[in-house]
């Protein structure tokens, strides 16, 4: 039933499926609590079939989305951006956010300011990513110059996170600015953190991860996005309520797809640095575009019309929850 | 054995050159090798070609056998068919069994396994070979290559059979006996033939006609009809004074390009 | 006798007459196995000391941390444990699976696309150099478009599958196709072999070495495709091992990451058994066997 | 005369004396110098004219949004853009340079150890295998050794080309050596040729066909691995088109993804044209030369 | 031009096969080649070998020239070179001109570029294709690519030549030639000389022994000296006898294998 999106259009009389798209990670705890603990099957309804699908990277769910093969998908800040503005506004909706925090610049043991920075390499994700902008904002505030090319004082080398580990454990980088479990792992290969990035967020609250929708299944099905939507929130408080569950099935989850669950205490490490909020923080996400734009990585994006709380706000609402500001 | 007959209104002629030139390469490298060969071949006439090495003798068999395309002039074929050749080289397969090789030419005909089978091991009888079947042409000897090949020609049941030195490398009593059976072939399948060979007394044993090639460019300079009845001894005085004559020409004209 | 001989060391080792020499010939067969197999596996087992040695003695100098580069004992242990688990069974048989059905597909696709591009001109001149191009186009640049055509299906690998390793298996057979010996052709047509016939009769099998070496070509931009394309979707939560590979590099796990490309060297050495297999019997057949060595 | 004719009208319509014809076939060839490059040509732009034609009616039928499939208009659009920024040019001297030199260094380690595998039989008992073995490991798997040994320069981007490429050529050169007729290797070694000498004048002159279809086959390793490579450093001030293609795909721009595509299959076009060049030459001389199209 | 002579020590044999066998295949599919063959060629000795189409002529050629190993039995040979063999088949590498294939004995002996010309001008003149030099193989007759194979043994310049039948696809004339300029070259060079032929005549006209082999397995079954005087002519009535005589011999013995 991975088939057109035309199918089961006018609404949800018939069996609709939902293929939704995360990764399985810890910043996408929400998503993978709600597939593995039945959170979403039960929300969604015996009408509604899930079709989950996991990911290693956002390019790969944004094609997924724009091809029609994705209903939906958890995602961090970035893609989302470019899914919204290379569509010019038209392929996809934000539903809910997911997950807050988990983003931090480690660097080798001597550094211990910004000032010590200087002339040094530090790796972001990335070119023109979240991450990256943070740094390249974070340093100019420092007084310090970058440059897309890697000069300046400050030496910004994008690279694969999994490559960070390698780079930073042979030396070959001095720090990275980097998400979880990225963090962690750094810091257990004998790095510190110099700065937590949500200190430098209002409420200490920035977007990771939100759940993207596509228009077009949208309009077709409202109702299944609305539960959905619902399921996002029931899963984040099981997050909330039973960590311990939560990371045991993340831990699982990961086991199954890479052959080895990854380390609980890892995961229990990173957890502390991460908030899993309904709540997409649109405004993080807009300041994270001005300062891209600040640091000339990127033209202004119109980002009018890329949320769409109302089904978020009915399930707070029908949960007795406060509210988000629709932006 | 199926005996292939030509067409009644091919009477006069199986084979019909007019004026055929063949140029190889081009500008300054360019090789007259042939230069404007008329020669008719009538049903059942067994033609030898003799000259000296380099002089076009199979270049001519190829344009006759349609591998190549005459630079000028006209070369026509009764029937259908295209001529059987057999190569200077053995040009066996060498993915194939000896068997596999002879085979070829009946499976692209389209003839039944048991009927294949039989054929092949006449025709391997035929060159001596009955027992060489399995093995593979790097396993054979110069000689029995050759003959495998002729087997191959053999079984193409073409009207017209064009070969080129198909003795060349057998031993002379091995040759003596080919002779007899290519000879018996021959007259069984009613074959228009143009062989060519290096041994003028093997010309002389073998053909109705001999005709020689000058060299560079290729004409023909001489054609001489042999009315020695058959059966032939290759070693018959007739025979050998065709060969004197035969070879006395031959001498004047590599003489005159031989220095 | 001539006071110089030559290489008569050698010859005359084995003076023997021809009757005997006929008999020993049975005997030596059978004695020669065991030493054929062992001539062929030492050099193999020395290598893997001495790679192995070197690679402790690496270790042992302190060169890396051991996280960064594990020792020799540590990826041992862990490849136990890895085969011991069901995950590498399970990522092997997805990735096996995978590999075969795609290489199957690319080695269709590639023989018919070579055969029909060596056969025409025209076809020739439109695609021939348009083959090479495509074998150079990095797997990544296909995601999109093997979405866009497959959704998130087993065929949307397949496809990456295939526009790796078709090109390769195509660029054999037209390597092949052209270098057929000339006299081997005209015999082909004059015994009466056209079109199709030909390629049956003469161009397929004097093109078969080439053809085989093609095809191992393929196998291996199959395999490196499959590697990148297996994380292109997580399928039914099914593991493989391109996503086990990635994951290993992702949780900076490199004994598990050595312990993966260990397996992988292993179903290399696998199907180059099964190629050098082909190959030796063609060669045998040919009678172009062993001759280089000397 | 015969009735039947056999193919005569091929064959009169060239009814002119052979001197003519000596003189006809300068002229001959003047004339078909036009019509020869068109013929090579129209083909192309066939198939480029279809291509193009294909993907336009696609986009056309509304199948897909634009920003998922992007017409052949906004592409073309983008890729003129593209030549006309410093990107491309600077990306494509970039990633030249690298290619070039990966692969001169990678044809080297090739050639080399596939002349020293084919030679000794110890050395292709003990390593034969592990070429193709090798050929199957995926780049990313190389990756952390490459940042091990060589840290973030440019040679971790050779390390991971030459690892690419070499056992491509070495297989090549394999291929190559084992089907030198065997007749030639005698012919050569009873003319003196001996060790090294057998391999100037024989073994490589006569497996040289197999050793230029192997770089072929090499070439497109080697740049698949540097498009995969080029990620690993990404180096001051120097983009190069593996990190831009990446880069394409991160932010969703279809449009300059299937630019950059369009570039790289020039590319692919430009380096098959000069190997087919050299084939060309090869059979040429060979004799071997447009004898499969009949 | 080199004169490369024996060593004195071994003044009486240049070439010594005791008991030499030779076995092809393995078990059931064994072919016993050659079985117990003693041969002693003196130094400057023209031996011709004669013998059914494979009876093992071929096999020991490549035996003495140190091609194949033998399954039993010994050949020593005087002097350090290894024997010049000229291949049944022209074996010419097809990536190098004609000149360029005569030229490779040179190179590998290490003579001097304007050496090297002069000398492959020189053997090329020898065999009648001194313009023939910038051409490729494939361009060549069969004929012609025989004759620089020979040119390309001949610049060997080793003492001890061996031929698979070098003349084989050459026309009678051009073979006359060839026969008095080989013998020029034997009686400078002192060489020796194993020269394979299925031309009676031609071994009768070149040798100073022709030895016949039996075919399967191949035996040395009789061997005549030749004493008629130098120069030769092909068509004397002794040369004449004495082919008569070998013929005899030899019509028996593959009467025996033949049928
Ligand atoms: N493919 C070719 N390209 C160029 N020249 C060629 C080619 N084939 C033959 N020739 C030339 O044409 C001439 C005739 O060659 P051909 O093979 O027909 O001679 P032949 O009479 O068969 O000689 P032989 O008795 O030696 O076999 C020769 O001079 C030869 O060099
Ligand atoms: N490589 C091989 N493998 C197996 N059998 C072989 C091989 N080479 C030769 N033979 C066999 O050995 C025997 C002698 O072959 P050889 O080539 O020496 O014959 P020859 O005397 O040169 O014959 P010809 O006059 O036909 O060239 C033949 O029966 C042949 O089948
Ligand atoms: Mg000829
Ligand atoms: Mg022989």
């Amino acid at each position: 039933a991975c088939g057109d999106d035309s199918e089961g259009a006018g609404g949800s009389s018939g069996p609709v499926t939902l293929r939704l798209g995360y990764f399985p990670n810890i910043t996408h705890a929400p998503a993978v609590v709600g597939v593995e603990k039945g959170i979403f099957a039960e929300k969604l309804g015996a009408n509604v079939k899930l079709d989950p699908k996991t990911f290693n990277a956002g390019p790969a769910a944004i094609e997924a989305v724009f091809s029609g093969a994705l209903d939906a998908t958890y995602i961090g800040p970035n893609p989302t951006v470019n899914a919204f503005s290379k569509s010019k506004g038209e392929a996809v909706r934000v539903v809910s956010g997911a997950a807050s925090g988990g983003v931090a610049l480690v660097v080798k043991p001597g550094i211990n300011g910004p000032q010590d920075l200087r002339g040094k390499k530090i790796a972001t994700p990335q070119l023109g990513n979240t991450q990256d902008v943070a740094v390249r904002y974070w340093l100019k505030q420092q007084g310090l110059t970058t440059t897309k090319e890697g000069g300046g004082d400050v030496k910004i080398v994008p690279q694969e996170n999994a490559q960070t580990v390698e780079t930073f454990t042979s030396g070959a980088i001095d720090g990275a600015w980097v998400p979880e479990p990225f963090v962690s792992r750094l810091v257990n290969s004998g790095g510190k953190v110099l700065v937590d990035e949500r200190d430098l967020w209002p409420d200490r609250k920035f977007v990771i991860t939100n759940l993207l929708v596509s228009t077009k299944f949208l309009k077709a099905h409202p109702d299944v996005v609305q539960k959905l939507v619902d399921g996002q929130v029931a899963a984040n408080e099981f997050v909330n309520s039973k960590p311990d569950e939560a990371q045991q099935a993340i831990s699982d989850a990961i086991g199954k797809i890479s052959g080895k669950p990854l380390d609980l205490k890892l995961i229990k490490q990173a957890w502390t640095t991460l908030e899993f909020t309904n709540d997409p923080i649109a405004t993080s996400l807009k300041a994270g575009l001005d300062h891209a734009v600040d640091v000339k990585l990127t033209d202004p994006v119109d980002l009018k019309g890329l949320y769409d709380l109302t089904y978020l706000n009915n399930a707070l609402k029908a949960q007795g929850k406060p509210e988000v500001v629709q932006p | 054995m199926t005996s292939t007959t030509t067409t009644p209104d091919s009477a006069t002629t199986a084979v019909a050159l007019s004026g055929v030139t063949k140029v190889y390469g081009r500008g300054a490298n360019a090789v007259l090798a042939l230069d404007g060969v008329s020669l008719d071949v009538a049903p059942g006439e067994f033609v030898c070609l003799v000259g000296a090495s380099g002089c076009g003798k199979s270049t001519l068999l190829n344009l006759v056998a349609g591998l190549d395309r005459p630079s000028g002039g006209q070369i026509d074929l009764a029937g259908d068919a295209s001529p059987g050749l057999m190569f200077q080289e053995p040009a066996l397969f060498p993915w194939l069994t000896v068997d596999g090789n002879v085979e070829v030419p009946l499976k692209l005909r389209g003839l039944p396994r048991a009927e294949r089978r039989a054929r092949v091991a006449e025709l391997l009888r035929t060159v001596h070979l009955a027992d060489f079947g399995r093995k593979r042409p790097h396993e054979l000897s110069g000689g029995m290559r050759q003959r495998v090949a002729l087997a191959r020609t053999l079984a193409l049941d073409t009207p017209v059979l064009l070969m080129d030195e198909p003795f060349g490398a057998l031993d002379a009593m091995t040759r003596d006996i080919l002779h007899d059976e290519l000879e018996r072939i021959w007259s069984e399948r009613r074959l228009s033939v143009l062989f060519v060979t290096h041994n003028v007394r093997e010309a002389a044993r073998l053909a109705d006609r001999i005709i020689l090639l000058s060299s560079r460019p290729g004409r023909i300079i001489y054609s001489t009809t042999v009315d020695i009845p058959r059966p032939r001894r290759i070693d018959s005085p007739e025979v050998a004074a065709i060969a004197a004559e035969v070879t006395e020409r031959l001498r004047t004209e590599v003489g005159r390009h031989g220095q | 006798m001539a006071s110089d001989t030559l290489a008569s060391t050698a010859r005359t080792d084995a003076q023997i007459s021809g009757l005997d020499a006929l008999e020993i010939a049975g005997r030596e067969k059978e004695l020669s196995r065991a030493s054929r197999l062992w001539a062929a596996t030492w050099p193999k087992l020395a290598a893997l000391g001495i790679a192995v040695g070197i690679w402790q003695v690496v270790v042992w100098t302190g060169w890396k941390d051991p996280w960064a580069l594990p020792g020799p004992g540590p990826v041992f242990a862990d490849l136990a444990d890895y085969a011991l688990s069901s995950a590498l069974w399970d990522g092997l048989a997805t990735t096996a699976r995978r590999a075969v059905l795609g290489f199957a597909a690319a080695v269709t696709v590639g023989l018919l696309l070579g055969l029909a591009v060596a056969r025409s001109k025209i076809l020739r001149a439109a695609l021939g150099s348009m083959i090479t191009a495509l074998q150079t186009m990095p797997s990544i640049a296909w995601f999109p478009l093997a979405i866009l055509l497959f959704q998130l299906s087993e065929q949307a690998i397949f496809f990456v599958v295939v526009l790796g390793a078709a090109p390769s298996i195509a660029n054999g057979v037209l390597h092949g196709v052209d270098y057929v010996p000339p006299l081997l052709m005209r015999a082909g047509r004059n015994l009466g072999a056209q079109g199709l016939n030909l390629y049956r009769y003469v161009i397929a099998p004097a093109a078969l070495p080439a053809i085989v070496a093609g095809l191992k070509q393929g196998w291996a931009f199959a395999w490196r495709s499959l590697m990148a394309g297996e994380l292109l979707v997580v399928i039914a939560a099914r593991t493989s091992i391109g996503a086990q590979l990635t994951y290993a590099r992702d949780f900076s796990d490199a004994e598990r990451l050595m312990a993966i490309m260990i397996v992988i060297l292993v179903v290399g050495l696998a199907v180059d058994a099964a190629f050098g297999a082909a190959d030796k019997a063609i060669r045998r057949r040919w009678g172009v066997l062993d001759q280089a060595g000397q």
